[in-house]
């Protein structure tokens, strides 16, 4: 694999700008066993709380045209048992790991983000933004106050670089970008996941059992290139795309649209091998266009 | 743990009964790997999240899988498309833990309507000690009979309405055999209030029991946490998840959700 | 047919529920060509404004997963060509005659509101939430204040009964539809268009010329369905739900979550007969499931 | 005006050069209304959009209409899988204006690319009062010469690299044709450029000219107003729609845009 992927992205250098998208891929294990994670650019690892959360009752998943819902709820073993089980086993795979964080109070943000601070974890990723939880989650992530207070708290706590995960379900996510990036932080990530629901016209019950879920997949794609273009405009810190990435193609499009860094999520539910297949065709496109490195073609679409 | 993608050939496909097929696949190396009670996740063109389909029989000789699946939805119908001859895309075998039949000798094998391919692996394990009961509908939507008996199992057959096999569920026929005989073990899988009642007998009779459950899957590895079932490990309740936590699950760990 | 799929909607009797939206359908004649208009419940005809429009550049449509996106931009021949030219033909199709109107100023929409006022016109839909033009439309669309103003205007100039098409653009639609229901609207229409974009990664041109465009189809039907939910949940005035409907069991999903009437509008352009198969649908549904009358199953959905 | 939409048969299916195929569908109904320049729309599975395919020629005693397409993406790609014998959904014929050829005696035609097939239905109306000149990048991309000739016409190949008929541009033989002979009336499509250089031509000689114009389109039948194209009408700008004002305008009508 030739160099030309790499990218320093908010001081962080990855090999390559393909990242597996929080939520989808645990904490790396289930995916060793299809390759090594050594190929990929990163991990964002599964959100994290402060303390063991159980998430939603099921069901949790509902597929849509092109898309899905999904209402795990931030199941996950808390920050301790991140730091001491998992984050040793992943610093040892070769690529960069990004914690992803969530609390229900501000109180609960600074007390992960303080806990990571001397830690091996290469950056930190904070969602301000998921649909799937009572308190917190969305709460922060849908004004401009509660976006840029979460980001103070976390930047104060840390040195390492932030990175906000921002919600799509908003009136103008270009301000919020702002607000944030004012506060600190290193970078934006976006989009998260669109607030949807599905209901079983047979039991007449939703089928999550969460009622809502955030909507994922290539249904929301050209939601997130607007998003990602509109944010990327509005501030100065790099941006990581993500939101119904399949293709390498779609890579190609969210960088021209602006984004440095990019997240796969549902993509790898139906093809588990969906991140190398588009490394492998980022480098022939690469090659093909004669760039020295894929970080060329960032921003460059040209609107009308 | 090896996990293996790839686009394997059908080498035969057959009707089993009124939106019922029978497909076996050409996958030698899964098939030397998999184990009774695990299953395969299938992609299905034009939908996001790949059919998860338990495996209905193993042979590692010939190198192939039987999966045996019911149109259910678009995307089994889209499945049931896919002709004899041509290519399947699949992960497998997945499930991080199907039925433990090693350390016993002697079974009672339940299966429920569509729940009841899954057993056939498990009876083949035991041949002659192993007593299969299953339940259908009605006679149409029998399946599998002669594979059971094929395997050398006592084959018991029950339907809702009589109309083949004994009148009554397979908790009926249960509660008779175990009247007669003391299993080591008692393996199921159907729906959930079958379960529940057959989990319950095997908790009065004090014999061993194991049950494969179901659950909506997003990766089917364990990464994503959808298909979440509450269970009880070490005392509290955790949410498992059935892709990689079972599907097979042991009695006295499932919790089922007041559905 | 029978008249169990009728329903008096916002005061309005209408045989079906089934409406072709706006902007998909024009003013009816093309669709003539395949089946006589007296089959549809209604038609919301093409977004007019107070005057000629030319509307975007070209190209004006792209196609996405399960969806399209389209920058149209209001192109018609202004309120009067309207009401001298296409009203007349209209009014002799027996079907519920919906006026859609939009404008750059509120002046613009008081004008459109008064002229309709002396006319056969059923209904009048108010746009509030067009994504495609620079003045106006979804900029009235996004703030309660906005919404409440062209509301208070409009219902001031006719006592027509007065449809509001939401965007679905905000961080909050409910506070919206409560914001338009306090000024006297009678009824709401949601959702609009979500905001996207797509880029072509050979030229680095967005497929729009307008750079970004409205998205429609399947792919949105799940963001549809849950904010028809919160709305209807939210006022007490009718919800006419739309976005990414193509099949009957879409309509019965829509009707479930709350709605009482809906709008096909992308779904016909893969087939023309969409609305038709989905009233036969409907007329099935009805006598399998032993209704008196479709209108028994509105807001049905029993959450979790 | 009346649209049909149905599911027709193909009656055969050929490559003609490398992404271009012929299709022959069996549609009575359509074949005897449909004209020159008309277009069909093309549903593909998969795709939320049909795709308008120009009509290439049309057999009113054997029911058929022909096609010829090239895949330039997904859908077309998927478009070209649908068999022989198999059935394909179309809306036809669509497009208000096709190429009016009644009041003409003699014309010249041109086809630039995959801008040819729609001008054999037209040389078909000319018989040997028609001229045709079609040009491709190569050899390889050269389609429909001898259904030119079986139509009567005289026919001028051009190809950009010389590698089969003359070297150079359409534009450059319609020169040489209107050198020796003035048709009452040119017709073309293809490429904006070559257009746009067909009518000045026509212009400079005081001929007649139609044009075949595309844009990407939404319902085909002029309702939904995305497939745009800027033109003059009584003396004002007008933004007509490709789908229902054409595809065909009169050379005096359009206005190109700086693309």
């Amino acid at each position: 694999m030739s160099d030309k992927l790499s990218v320093n992205f908010a001081g962080v250098d990855f090999k390559n700008p393909v990242i597996p998208a929080s939520g989808a891929f645990g904490y790396g294990r289930e995916y060793e066993n299809f390759y090594p994670l050594s190929n990929l650019g990163g991990i964002s690892v599964k959100g994290t709380t402060g303390t063991k959360r159980n998430g939603n009752l099921p069901p949790r998943i509902a597929e849509t045209p092109s898309g899905m819902l999904n209402s795990v709820g931030l199941q996950n073993p808390g920050i301790d048992h991140f730091i001491k089980i998992e984050l040793p086993n992943l610093k040892t795979k070769d690529t960069v790991i990004i914690a992803n964080i969530a609390g229900s109070t501000a109180d609960e943000y600074r007390e992960i983000a303080e806990k990571l601070e001397n830690t091996d974890v290469d950056m930190i990723e904070v969602n301000i933004s998921c649909p799937n939880v009572k308190a917190g989650g969305a709460a922060f992530g849908v004004t401009c106050e509660g976006a840029a207070s979460i980001t103070k708290i976390v930047r104060a706590a840390t040195r390492k670089p932030v990175m906000m995960k921002l919600s799509p379900n908003v009136t103008n996510i270009a301000e919020i970008a702002k607000a944030v990036e004012a506060e600190g932080a290193d970078a934006v990530s976006l989009i998260n996941t669109l607030l949807g629901m599905k209901i079983d016209i047979k039991t007449r019950r939703p089928v999550l059992h969460n009622n809502v879920g955030g909507l994922s997949g290539p249904a929301v794609f050209p939601v997130a290139v607007r998003m990602v273009w509109q944010v990327s405009n509005a501030v100065k810190i790099p941006v990581c795309g993500m939101g119904g990435i399949s293709r390498w193609q779609d890579v190609v499009e969210m960088m021209m649209a602006g984004a440095q860094v990019v997240q796969i999520g549902a993509a790898m539910f139906s093809d588990p091998f969906a991140p190398l297949k588009i490394i492998e065709g980022l480098e022939n496109y690469v090659s093909e266009n004669d760039l020295n490195n894929l970080q060329e073609i960032v921003g460059t679409v040209i609107p009308w | 743990m090896k996990y293996t993608q790839g686009r394997y050939i059908i080498l035969s496909k057959k009707t089993l009964a009124k939106e019922i097929y029978d497909m076996t696949i050409l996958c030698p190396e899964i098939a030397e790997i998999a184990k009774a009670g695990q299953f395969v996740n299938v992609k299905v063109n034009g939908f996001t999240l790949r059919r998860p389909i338990s495996i209905c029989s193993i042979d590692r000789e010939k190198g192939t899988l039987r999966i045996v699946f019911e149109v259910r939805g678009e995307g089994t119908k889209e499945m049931s498309q896919i002709a004899e001859g041509e290519l399947i895309d699949i992960v497998a075998p997945l499930g991080g833990r199907g039925f433990k039949v090693d350390q016993f000798e002697t079974a009672v094998i339940i299966g429920g309507g569509i729940g009841t391919p899954p057993m056939l692996a498990v009876a083949e394990k035991f041949g002659e000690k192993g007593t299969v009961i299953s339940g259908f509908r009605n006679a149409a939507a029998v399946i599998l009979q002669e594979d059971f008996k094929a395997a050398g199992a006592e084959t018991i057959l029950c339907t809702d309405d009589g109309s083949a096999g004994k009148k009554g569920f397979v908790t009926d026929a249960l509660k008779e055999v175990l009247s007669r005989k003391k299993p080591e073990v008692i393996f199921a899988c159907g729906p959930d209030v079958m379960l529940r009642r057959v989990i319950e007998i095997a908790k009065e009779n004090n014999i061993k029991c194991q049950v494969s459950l179901e659950e909506r899957m997003g990766c089917g590895v364990g990464a994503c946490l959808v298909c979440a079932c509450r269970t009880i490990r070490n005392g509290d309740e955790y949410y498992a998840h059935v892709c990689k936590d079972g599907p097979v699950f042991n009695a006295e760990e499932v919790l089922f959700d007041e559905r």
